[in-house]
């Protein structure tokens, strides 16, 4: 894999070369190498001559695509891994960004990110939009035989050992907030944590406060959630912050045949309705 | 112990006020019979529910919240059920998985006139919450609970005293 | 070797004004400890503040009202914008608020001693210089003092707040108390226009030794404070005081700095000459 | 006084002391999918892991992340006779302890709170076995092999484990144990400073670093380019102890908690008419480093970072406090700032 990765890497840093060298972007957000780590970590690329400043690997944890939520009006390049660009997607559908400013490239045949569990259960491994594509891609037959059901287990516990599971995982949870500052879908201006009129939940990191803070958290992955696991990657305390809004995600398919970020102009699942759509779960 | 008969269930209703309220109304007029068990909020339509509001009220006291609007078709805002239909059906999918139990989530609908229904409806709605007693909190290790796949359906769990 | 617990006094309101028109809801509180013991020694100077708990909702740094000179009760002035103000306003008389504090180092009222005092106010920032302007007109304080100029500036008639203070003002030895609004209103006969508008006409400002006094929204303390220096008066000689958000009030928690000066400890009261050699973080 | 054992004996050196005191100590936790280091009650010698720096500090131990504030509950928790030993702390964690020293037990003001968890806390210091890739407490004035806040010292030359006490009262605990001989203590010590090797980053920056300055630097913006805001840093960092206050609307008796706050967050300065003095993570990234480098030196004389580099570690997108101080070490250069010339 070492030297695929190697191919990948000389492949984005020649576009990224030409990008700037013609002025087409003003900047190029990627992945590259600490200063005194080995960690991968994102950069920002101005002037050409630090291109090889470039990367992609296994490693390459962090999520790329929210950064461009603060660049809505400026010529930017970004190497986008598969989800990314599913997170571009659904900027894009809710007009964040202009198509037009924007140069992505995407990674072909994502080979998922070491330690992220997300990209054991990925089922779309090629990027959906993308302007420059590098590596090979992965036919469909290829990327169905690699996923693995990951939440099988708590699927088959019943309601209370679940509900334990939770516990357990909750109780260490610290309020840092770090899951929903790296979602790449959780942008809004006032999180409902930060509202106290109205007041939705405690801000203490007692076990009742954080339950609910993840639950609430959750439903608002509803049909938003592309199954990235950027909020696991990013817990401090390895916490499973992803079983509930994967939940949201395998719900959405199964229910309402939904996949997010699949398409610019596809609307959310919450934000249109099908006149005949099922009642799962209603009293009768 | 903690024997159900006695468990008197408070339980949280969001009642649309052009239909399901108007049933409410209707069935007490009509003097049927139903338990007293429901706080009801009158909301303009089942689609202004926040999913937010019934998560809350787990933490504010409730044992189980019900959420009743106008059938699909008939809203008085044309689609505001259609858009909190799909609302409820993914937020009782996420807190059934969390492990809160089905039975106290519930959701309807209840035309005006159907007031007899209503009555039903909410002692159904209470027998069911009656069925997995009380809250006992986002933080409680191990609950009293039953499992709708419990056929004797007695009580499993670790128990709180 | 102060121990500070953080925990409040338990006090009992006495008397509840309601300030203003309905828009802009402004009420005065008038409460006592119920401790005696802390009754008789709870001092403070004016410009200092207090941290006020309401039980279960939460806690925030109000200015004291109320002067010193004024022994049997404490006020504070609370204009309804949040959850604490929000919950303070269904208060009722006999209700118990939890207080701690004096905090923050007050006005410089030993350097004013025998100067003249100009008072520009605005709004909600009235209150904590009502506290100086009480002190500076007690019958036995007046004589340390010279001429007193107040400029109180509203956004409409109907905002006024103090307006029982104001025979009590004007009728002081040697002080011009004016009133200001934003804009024109047909039943308001005395001046009209934003303060550091006028400045210069209203107010006598060549006077020398003369020290000012100003508090208000941050929009108004920046035009203030530039017209005056405008007038080139000593920028020592401008002082106001700042709002920033607080959790401790003792420099610990880490809200309120400003650099390394903490709003709550080394002020809240600032001369424009130490603003300027801050870091513009306000 | 300086004593000597092997391992047996350091073993029932820590049964008999968790006989008369609580002992911490770090221990291998399981934590989700992944194993964790941090800081433990224990019951056995064998949990205790010395070998890596544990990935949290006993910060919890001296600040929790929420308390009370009950001055007879946290006297009653933390009881005269039955005091707290942290075992085999970390000397970057210890000069912590300083800080917290600084800003809760100053002359104008007395935290009781963690007054009485200080006092009644023994530290036992281990002498660091080899640098991690984030650490950099030399570069700060830190020595890993000793540090005058501790009580005791432990350190482990090949298989023997040798103690030394730093002040009188902590003799008493390691009295009975055998004596050590200072000179051979002296030599392994200097061979062990000697091959330690140093951090690959440098800081040659005089502190405090000039406020006005670097406070108008048009650096902080891209420091904080990649920060998400997240506020894992403050809370795994050893030195940080900004606080909130809170009220549980389950507690009846409307009791006051503190908890930790974050100067990442926005609430942390945002008013209530809705103004925010920090609006971007520029601003509030300014506001960490400039408190650590040059507020609190300004206010208490020392550093207020030690140079552990947990906030590398822990942050979800490896945002490097010393490249920051890099990028502000340079821009001061060209400004002519108050760079020390080696």
């Amino acid at each position: 894999m070492e030297a695929y990765y190697k191919e990948i890497t000389d492949k984005i840093q020649k576009i990224a070369y030409k990008l700037l060298d013609e002025g087409k972007v003003d900047k190029i957000i990627g992945f590259g190498k600490g200063e005194f780590t080995d960690e991968v970590t994102p950069v920002f690329i101005v002037n050409k001559e630090n291109v090889d400043k470039l990367l992609f690997s296994e490693k390459a944890t962090p999520f790329l695509a929210k950064y461009l939520l603060n660049y809505k009006d400026e010529k930017v390049a970004i190497t986008a891994k598969p989800c990314e660009t599913r997170a571009i997607n659904s900027y894009l559908s809710e007009n964040l960004l202009q198509r037009e400013n924007l140069i992505i490239i995407g990674i072909n045949g994502c080979r998922g990110i070491e330690g992220n569990t997300a990209c054991k259960e990925c089922d779309v491994r090629n990027p959906v939009i993308s302007d420059y594509t590098v590596g090979e891609e992965l036919s469909d037959e290829e990327v169905s035989s690699m996923i693995t059901n990951v939440y099988e287990d708590l699927e088959n516990m019943n309601p209370e050992e679940r509900n334990e599971y939770f516990q357990n995982e909750f109780e260490r949870c610290t309020r840092c907030y770090a899951c929903r500052e790296a979602c790449p879908v959780c942008y809004c201006e006032e999180c409902f944590t930060d509202s106290n009129q109205p007041f939705w939940l405690d801000s203490s990191t007692q076990l009742k406060d954080t339950f609910t803070f993840h639950l609430m958290r959750s439903i608002h992955m509803a049909g938003r959630c592309i199954n990235c696991g950027a909020c696991e990657m990013a817990c401090p305390e390895n916490i499973d912050v992803r079983a509930l809004s994967a939940k949201m995600y395998r719900a959405g398919e199964e229910i309402f045949d939904y996949k997010p970020g699949m398409d610019p102009e596809q609307k959310t699942l919450l934000a249109e309705y099908d006149v005949n759509d099922q009642e799962k779960g209603f009293l009768d | 112990m903690n024997n159900n008969e006695n468990f008197e269930p408070k339980i949280v209703a969001y009642l649309c006020n052009w239909c399901s309220y108007a049933a409410a109304d209707l069935a007490g007029s009509s003097r049927t019979q139903y338990p007293p068990n429901i706080r009801v909020i009158r909301v303009p339509c089942s689609g202004r529910i926040d999913p937010l509001l019934l998560i809350r009220a787990f933490n504010f006291g409730a044992d189980g919240v019900l959420v009743s609007g106008c059938h699909p078709g008939d809203c008085h805002y044309l689609d505001g059920n259609y858009y909190a239909r799909r609302r409820f059906v993914m937020l009782k999918e996420l807190m059934t998985f969390a492990g809160i139990e089905e039975q106290r989530v519930n959701f309807t609908w209840c035309s005006a006139s159907e007031g007899s229904r209503f009555g039903v409806v909410v002692k159904k709605v209470v027998d069911r919450v009656k069925e997995v007693g009380p809250w006992q909190g986002f933080d409680n290790k191990g609950f009293i609970g039953v499992d709708s796949s419990e056929e004797e359906g007695e009580l499993t769990g670790g128990s709180i005293l | 070797m102060k121990t500070e617990t953080l925990l409040d006094h338990k006090a009992e309101i006495i008397k509840i004004t309601q300030e203003t028109g309905v828009n802009l809801n402004i009420k005065t509180f008038r409460y006592r400890f119920l401790d005696e013991e802390i009754r008789k020694n709870f001092t403070f100077r004016p410009g200092q503040f207090m941290m006020v708990t309401i039980d279960g909702i939460g806690e925030a740094p109000f200015g004291f009202a109320s002067s010193p000179t004024q022994k049997d009760y404490i006020e504070l002035s609370v204009k309804n914008v949040g959850l604490v103000t929000n919950a303070i306003h269904n208060l009722k008389v006999g209700d118990i608020i939890g207080v701690r504090g004096p905090y923050g180092n007050g006005f410089p009222v030993e350097e004013t001693i025998g100067k003249n005092i100009v008072f520009i106010g605005g709004g909600i920032g009235l209150a904590p210089l009502r506290s100086l302007i009480n002190y500076v007109l007690d019958e036995e304080k007046r004589k340390q003092f010279g001429n007193v100029q107040l400029l109180n500036a509203f956004r409409s008639p109907d905002d006024l707040i103090f307006k029982y203070d104001y025979d009590k003002w004007e009728n002081s030895p040697d002080t011009i108390v004016k009133y200001t609004i934003d804009e024109p209103c047909e039943k308001w006969d005395y001046c009209v226009g934003f303060p550091h508008t006028l400045l210069k006409d209203e107010l006598n400002c060549e006077l020398q030794n003369t020290k000012y006094f100003t508090c208000g929204p941050p929009i108004m303390i920046k035009f203030v404070t530039e017209e005056l220096k405008n007038l080139n008066i000593d920028p020592a000689d401008i002082i106001t005081t700042l709002e920033m958000r607080m959790s401790c009030g003792v420099g610990k928690c880490g809200k309120c700095n400003i650099g390394h000066y903490y709003v709550c400890k080394d002020g809240p009261v600032f001369t424009l000459e130490q603003l300027g050699e801050m870091p513009d973080e306000y | 006084m300086l004593k000597v054992m092997n391992e047996k004996e350091l073993k029932q050196f820590i049964d008999k002391l968790n006989n008369d005191y609580k002992v911490a100590a770090p221990v291998k936790k399981q934590q989700g999918k992944q194993e964790i280091l941090e800081y433990d009650y224990i019951e056995e010698f064998e949990e205790i892991h010395l070998e890596e720096q544990p990935d949290k500090s006993p910060k919890e131990f001296f600040l929790p992340q929420n308390e009370v504030l009950d001055p007879e509950a946290i006297a009653k928790s933390n009881p005269e006779e039955n005091k707290t030993i942290i075992f085999g702390v970390r000397s970057c964690d210890i000069e912590a302890l300083r800080v917290f020293d600084d800003v809760f037990l100053d002359d104008t003001y007395v935290d009781p709170y963690y007054e009485k968890r200080r006092d009644n806390t023994i530290i036992i210091g281990y002498s660091c076995p080899h640098r991690e890739p984030t650490c950099f407490c030399d570069q700060l004035g830190i020595s890993p092999h000793e540090n005058k806040l501790a009580d005791l010292y432990l350190y482990k030359f090949d298989d023997k484990y040798w103690i030394k006490s730093i002040n009188e009262d902590s003799e008493k605990l390691i009295k009975d144990l055998a004596d050590g001989d200072e000179d051979l203590f002296d030599e392994k010590l200097k061979n062990k400073k000697d091959n330690f090797g140093e951090s690959d980053f440098k800081f040659n920056m005089e502190t405090p670093i000039p406020e006005e300055k670097a406070f108008n630097a048009p650096i902080w913006d891209d420091i904080a380019e990649k920060c998400l805001g997240c506020g894992v840093c403050t809370y795994y960092c050893p030195t940080c102890f900004c606080f909130n206050f809170f009220f549980d609307e389950d507690d009846k008796e409307n009791q006051k908690y503190r908890s930790w706050d974050s100067c990442m967050f926005s609430l942390f300065t945002k008013h209530a008419s809705g103004h925010n003095p920090r609006e971007t993570q520029g601003q509030r990234w300014r506001q960490r480093l400039m408190h650590k480098f040059s507020y609190h030196p300004q206010n208490y004389g020392g550093l207020s970072c030690v140079g552990c580099g947990r906030c590398v570690k822990k942050c979800p997108v490896t945002l490097d406090i010393r490249e920051a101080l890099k990028s502000t070490e340079e821009y001061l250069k060209d400004e002519g700032g108050a760079v020390v010339e080696d």
